[in-house]
């Protein structure tokens, strides 16, 4: 790093802290929202860790409404993190399962 | 089937349609979903302009498998469709006769959002090409190929 | 038959001028390798892959950049063009649907014909994809490089089609959508003519009395329109008149228009003494059949143009009306006269008739009770047949039934076929809410009159419409509603009664109830039917489509536009449409037109098919196979003093779909800008053994 | 527009499809067209839609080509993520004040590559474009196709962390973005300010937006599409593929006790192709449609109605009185059967959808002085003759800013707004005489009849 690089990242660090300050109860909230999902993700993950799951499984080993479940297991799909094994045995529902991704 | 060809790598060539296919599959990488990179996609206007004969030589330089994307009816070219499925079609006759097995060639119709039928139609390919090996070194003579009319 | 010894195709007006097969100028390439930041970059090898290409022939410069598409990327480009003399450029970047205008642009911008560049999508096809293998995604990207180089040696410089326009349109229908779109498009600057078979202005509104959604008097609507027509100088109008020959293209159409004489000079004094005169009668169309008029006549009174005229078809030539002509005021001995117009592009809005029921069909042609919505509107209307009296046969209207979807909404084995053997399996769209509008009429008008409303489905659609049908219910209307598999039963007489009856309607409203209805008029609200268009099909080589309206290219993306470019669709020979749907098509019709016309060129994108004179043998095939209308044919020329055929390429018909390509035995046909060579070149390139991939993969 | 200022010919207002086709129609014909739209993407209701009636060409397949040649039209500069605040007419038509909403991101400097999106932690449901189905990030590109392809960051809920900032290859994360205002002068507007639905929540006897199974027609379109939330149809309550779908028509339109007199023209239709593709992808389900009286009334729409009667989409004439839900969650249904002696009945489905109607988008009455009528759509005095010309001379109305209409209809009202226009920019124009070069001598200053 350049001595002209680390005078950028500090700037640019001092920036974010500004702005956190200036916006600091909505930083708050979102902070708060982040760890809920961070706690709702892990216990999803931990869910999912002895293979494919449905919603309502997912559901009854979180204790998460369903609904809830599926949007969570939904934005993980999204963005790469769980992936969709096809059908359960009734047929009614299909299975989730981590990426290779978050296994490593 | 299996040959010396085998040392080399696999080739996919993919003629994709402006209005279907070759949008199908920028929306694949839209979404970042991973597919066998042997494949190489060519945009087309419309398939329709390809004879027999340019199947043929693909096949001759070393092009193991064709899958044609073009737009079935939602193409914006009147005719054009069916007389690509005509020319695959002939095509078809043309392998059966030469002993080129005919699954190396495939018609589909891609949509501007099939992303999903995209990738199946890659992977499907890829299978086949597991299956059947690479394209022979060396293809019976294609005397008529080179000038027969589409 | 031009002689052009050596040089076998002319240069006619919109064609393109033959290439010659190998540009003079040496290609001199420039690479250009885009990082996309990571996205490229992180997966495929960029540097390697512009070093991997620069060993290619007929590069001169291969570079990779950050990012290709900002200011400095594309600086690198159009300076290459000016200081090295790069003359065709390939760039590997995002998607050719983001960028390659951007580039194309750019290569312009440096003095470079648009046409010489040729871009390869490695981000949403190549790293966006192969992120776990990128050594195989790097010689992804030299191979679809080094296709695009080879793509490049052969690509040359291409001009879109451009068509001398003439700023003058042609519309064909003089009703709502017709006169509308001539005002639209006369407004905007263009020379309008307009041509309307029969000998009057307005079509079909001018039979109607009080139309929807506005409850507007339709005469009044109509004239205020006309009027704004007339007073538009650059519209032509010929009554009497229509097209009986067209050639040419976009920008350049001929059009031949035969117009019948009126017969009776616009000064001709002693009218209602000739019409006393004449001995012939015949129903009049007007009040569709209603009553009767002489051969010579006028609609209606108000009517444009004002004067009367012979009905050629029903004169006798009886010479009976001449007593009164003085100074030739009436000419039975005129003959119709045929013109040329030159016009750029047309508007066709011909229009409607509505269905006639075939003899039986619900007691129509055997009961003269049982009559049609168009002829019930006749007999409200205050120039009608009973001078707006709701009676018939000399008998007040006591009871009265409305019955929906005659002639619309068809099913196969149930109603009888049209003469064409189709039946009318459409909605009308128009008649729920003109029968209801003219329901709430009769009821204000006479409230002591019942009416029933025999339906299957209301569909009072529009804005305002539904109002109607609310007013209706609080109007005290009875409704009855029947299914489609059980259709009312015809109307009979029955012995010892003075009047018919709607016999049998199963009525689902009531709990499926059988009724049987006295009434002493029934109406029947038919569908609307396209005016006959055989000829101008055939004239224009427009389609129909499998209802009979004409058809447009895309109902949903281009819906006034037909198959051929330069001819436009406008109001109901489109399909059902009311006065307000009929106008907003007009609109969008002479929008398309003055698109098309206003600038006084139509430009066309290049790729079209272009035929190699050397190698065309003249066999027909792609004449043959050509899906489009006009777009190759045969000429017959002399090359060193033998006539030979060769195809000749209509540009502005042609879209470029190759059908053509693949089926000339000679290889004598491409599609410029996408030609068979460029393809094969491109998989050569795909599967060589570069040596640009020797000790970089 | 460094200036702050832009000089067209026609302020086009919304980029949906309507407001496209207006600008693409006058732009053909040389005019400047300044394109305005209040979301981020151009593209409007349509894009978002799954397939098209009656052809059920792939919506994405035939919205996204308009959408691209107005990015790359020469004579259209295209302003997303703007609202006009204010007109005020002057001499020469009218001067209005637009607000470009901060992106907090460089538009000419993002790719649209998304690395930001990719590392951002939070996420945000996607209620703009996936009725919260799904999510985005806090930073995000709208959807794939989205044009321009340009991220962009709800602060509301940033963390500033700086995630994005270092993943961004082109640098184009600007949190310090302010809102811009342009003065655009024009001749000429076209309002394409389009519809809303009835809102979810608006009939409480269909459960008041709170029953889990019980959706609107929008949110299905987006369930059949291939880029929709779970690229599949499954019931938003706990993700079961639905084996029992209704649609309920008339679900906001016709109805008096929400005020809407009128029919929305479009549900009919929709309900009816979405019918037909659920019965494609779901070939075991059983679809039921709940009707007073079908209207397909369109070129082409009775035959698909037809079509689908023969497919086993069953047609029940009845009016669903109320809809609630079993313990399992799933809607219970209590119509009267009106082909059945209007017997009332219950029947449970897996999956509801509301045929939801629709209402004006947005009410310009305030902004442009252009008054609405009844329903709160836009005023047109002259509607049969002159179906897109509004009480304001110069401006105009197009799509369903004037009323419910359907994708044709819109594009039809479209082609003749920019006709109205155009005749009107021609006849105001200054000085120049409306008789083109090639016209002949006039005998007077009127039509000619050759009668």
């Amino acid at each position: 790093m350049t001595a002209k690089e680390r005078d950028e990242a500090k700037k640019q660090t001092e920036m974010l802290a500004a702005l956190r300050k200036q916006h600091s109860d909505q930083v708050k909230q979102a902070q708060a929202l982040l760890k809920e999902q961070q706690n709702v993700r892990k216990t999803l993950r931990g869910a999912m860790k002895a293979g494919p799951r449905t919603v309502p499984q997912l559901a009854e080993a979180t204790g998460l409404p369903s609904a809830e479940v599926l949007w969570q297991v939904t934005a993980m799909k999204k963005y790469g993190l769980v992936i969709e094994e096809g059908l359960n045995e009734d047929y009614e529902y299909y299975l989730y399962a981590l990426s290779e991704e978050v296994k490593r | 089937m299996k040959t010396n060809a085998q040392t080399r790598a696999p080739k996919i060539l993919i003629l994709a349609t402006l209005s279907g296919g070759y949008r199908g599959a920028d929306a694949a990488g839209q979404s970042q979903l991973e597919y066998a990179p042997d494949t190489y996609i060519l945009p087309v206007m419309s398939a329709a302009m390809f004879p027999e004969s340019f199947y043929w030589r693909a096949f001759e330089r070393g092009v193991d498998g064709i899958i044609v994307m073009y737009s079935g009816t939602d193409s914006p070219y009147k005719g054009a469709p069916e007389k690509t499925a005509e020319i695959i079609n002939r095509t078809y006759e043309r392998m059966k006769e030469r002993g080129l097995d005919t699954q190396r060639l495939r018609l589909a119709a891609i949509c501007t959002v099939c992303v999903r039928p995209f990738l199946k139609e890659i992977r499907q390919m890829n299978e086949v090409l597991d299956e059947i090996g690479l394209v022979p070194s060396s293809l019976p003579p294609a005397r008529e190929a080179q000038a027969e009319p589409g | 038959m031009p002689d052009t010894t050596g040089e076998p195709v002319p240069a006619e007006k919109g064609q393109v001028q033959p290439q010659s097969a190998s540009p003079d100028e040496e290609p001199r390439i420039g690479v250009y390798v885009c990082h996309c930041g990571d996205n490229i970059g992180d997966v495929v090898d960029c540097e390697q892959t512009a070093e991997a290409l620069g060993k290619l022939g007929n590069v001169v410069v291969s570079r990779s950049y950050i990012f290709m598409c900002s200011d400095p990327g594309q600086k690198l480009i159009t300076d290459d063009i000016k200081e090295k003399g790069v003359n065709r450029v390939v760039v590997g970047a995002c998607s050719m649907f983001l960028h390659e205008q951007t580039f194309r642009q750019a290569v312009s911008r440096a003095g470079l014909n648009p046409y010489l560049y040729y871009h390869i999508g490695l981000r949403e096809q190549d790293s966006w994809v192969h992120h776990e293998c990128p050594e195989e995604a790097t010689e992804k990207a030299i191979r679809l490089m080094s296709a695009g180089v080879a793509k490049a040696r052969l690509m040359r410089p291409l001009e879109p089609v451009r068509l001398e326009a003439a700023k003058h349109a042609l519309v064909i229908g003089g009703g709502v959508a017709g006169l509308r779109a001539a005002l639209d498009m006369a407004r905007r600057g263009l020379k309008v003519t307009l041509v309307e078979k029969t000998h009057f202005l307005g079509g079909r509104t001018a039979q109607w009395e009080h139309v929807f959604p506005t409850d507007e008097d339709a005469r009044t609507l109509l004239r205020g329109l006309i009027e704004k027509v007339l007073a538009e100088p650059n519209i032509t109008i010929h009554t009497g008149a229509e097209v009986v020959a067209a050639k040419g293209y976009v920008g350049d159409f001929q059009i031949r228009i035969r117009q019948q004489p009126r017969g009776v000079s616009d000064d001709f004094e002693a009218v209602e003494q000739a019409i006393a005169a004449c001995p012939v009668e015949v129903p009049d169309e007007f009040d569709y059949g209603l009553t009767t008029r002489k051969a010579i006549y006028r609609p209606y009174e108000e009517c444009t143009p004002a004067g009367v005229v012979i009905d050629w078809e029903h004169c006798t030539r009886c010479e009976k009306c001449l007593e009164f002509s003085n100074n030739g005021g009436i000419r039975l001995d005129d003959a119709p006269h045929e013109f040329e117009i030159n016009v750029g592009a047309m508007v066709v809005a011909t229009g409607f008739r509505p269905y006639e029921p075939p003899q039986g069909e619900l007691g129509y042609g055997e009961f003269p009770e049982v009559i049609t919505l168009p002829q019930l509107e006749r007999i409200l209307a205050s120039d009608g047949p009973t001078g707006g009296r709701l009676e018939w046969n000399g008998h007040p209207i006591r009871n009265l039934a409305m019955i929906h979807c005659v002639g619309s909404r068809q099913i196969e084995g149930v109603h009888k076929p049209q003469p064409d053997g189709n039946v009318n399996d459409y909605c009308s769209r128009v008649c729920c809410t003109a029968t209801l509008s003219a329901a709430n009429q009769i009821r204000e008008y006479f409230p002591d009159v019942n009416i029933f409303d025999v339906y299957e489905d209301i569909r009072t659609y529009g804005r305002g419409h539904e109002d109607y049908y609310l007013q209706a219910s609080e109007n005290r209307i009875t409704f009855l509603r029947y299914v489609a598999e059980e259709t009312p039963e015809g109307v009979k007489a029955q012995k010892g009664d003075q009047q018919p009856r709607l016999g049998r309607v199963k009525d689902h409203l009531t709990w499926g109830e059988e009724i049987e209805l006295p009434v002493d008029l029934v109406v029947l609200a038919v569908g609307v039917m396209p005016s006959p268009v055989d000829d101008l099909v055939v004239v224009f080589k427009i389609s129909p489509g499998h209802d009979r309206f004409l058809l447009e290219v895309h109902p949903k993306l281009r819906p006034v536009e037909t198959a051929v470019t330069g001819i436009v669709l406008a109001g109901a020979a489109q399909g059902p449409m009311n006065i307000q749907e009929s106008c907003a098509a007009a609109g969008a019709a002479a929008s398309k037109v003055e698109g098309l016309l206003s600038q006084g060129r139509v430009e066309l994108e290049p790729y079209v098919a272009q035929v190699d004179p050397e190698r065309c043998q003249g066999t027909g095939e792609c004449v043959r196979v050509c899906p489009q209308e006009d777009a190759i044919h045969l000429e017959t020329f002399s090359v060193s003093g033998r006539e030979v055929q060769r195809a000749v390429v209509t540009p502005a018909n042609c879209n470029g779909c190759g059908v053509c390509v693949s089926a000339c035995p000679n290889r004598a046909i491409d599609v410029q800008g996408w030609r068979l060579d460029d393809y094969e070149a491109m998989v050569d390139a795909l599967t060589a053994e570069i040596p640009a991939l020797e000790g970089v993969v | 527009m460094s200036d702050n200022r832009l000089d067209v010919d026609t302020l086009v207002v919304g980029g949906g499809i309507a407001g496209m086709q207006a600008s693409l129609d006058l732009a053909d014909q040389g005019y400047q067209v300044a394109l305005v739209e209040r979301d981020p993407s151009i593209g409007g209701k349509m894009i978002g839609l799954s397939k098209v009636f009656p052809t059920l060409d792939c919506c994405s397949c035939i919205t996204t080509p308009k959408m691209a040649a107005v990015a790359h039209h020469d004579n259209i500069p295209l302003l997303t993520y703007s609202e006009v605040e204010s007109v005020a007419s002057n001499k020469n038509g009218f001067v209005a004040q637009v607000l470009r909403k901060p992106r907090y991101v460089q538009e000419e400097d993002c790719t649209g590559c998304r690395s930001c999106e990719l590392v951002c932690p939070i996420d945000l449901p996607d209620d703009e474009n996936e009725f919260g189905r799904t999510s985005h990030r806090v930073i995000y590109v709208p959807f794939t196709t989205a044009v321009p392809q340009t991220a962009l960051i709800d602060l509301d809920h940033c963390i500033y962390c700086g995630k994005c900032i270092k993943a961004c290859p082109p640098d184009a994360i600007d949190f310090t973005q302010q809102p811009e205002h342009l003065e655009i002068e024009a001749k000429t507007i076209v309002l394409a300010t389009g519809y809303e639905v009835t809102p979810y929540d608006a009939k409480k006897e269909y459960g008041a937006g709170k029953l889990g199974n019980v959706i609107d027609a929008l949110m299905m379109e987006r369930l059949l599409a291939p880029t929709g939330p779970y690229g599949r149809v499954l019931r938003p309550s706990d993700g079961k593929q639905p084996d029992s779908i209704a649609y309920v028509q008339c679900a906001g339109s016709r109805d008096l006790t929400l005020g809407v007199s009128y029919c929305s023209r479009v549900c009919c239709m929709y309900a009816i192709k979405q019918a037909m593709l659920l019965s494609g992808a779901l070939p075991m389900a059983d679809i039921t449609i709940y009707y007073m009286d079908i209207r397909t009334f369109g070129k082409g729409y009775e035959q698909f109605y037809q079509n689908a009667k023969t497919m086993g989409i069953e047609f029940v004439k009845g009016k669903v009185a109320r809809i609630t839900e079993d313990e399992n969650q799933n809607p219970v249904v209590r119509v009267e059967l009106i082909d059945e002696n209007s017997r009332v009945a219950e029947r449970t489905h897996d999956l509801v959808v509301l045929s939801v109607g629709m209402l004006p988008g947005w009410n310009p009455q305030a902004t442009f002085g252009v008054p609405v009528a009844e329903a709160g759509f836009i005023q047109i005095p002259d509607c049969n003759v002159s179906p897109t010309v509004t009480t304001q001379p110069g401006i105009y109305a197009t799509g369903t800013a004037a009323g419910p209409m359907d994708i044709v209809d819109t594009i039809m009202t479209a082609g003749a707004a920019a006709a109205e226009a155009a005749a009107y920019m021609q006849n105001h124009k200054e000085q120049e005489p409306a008789v083109p070069e090639a016209a002949p001598a006039m005998r007077d200053k009127r039509s000619t009849v050759h009668a």
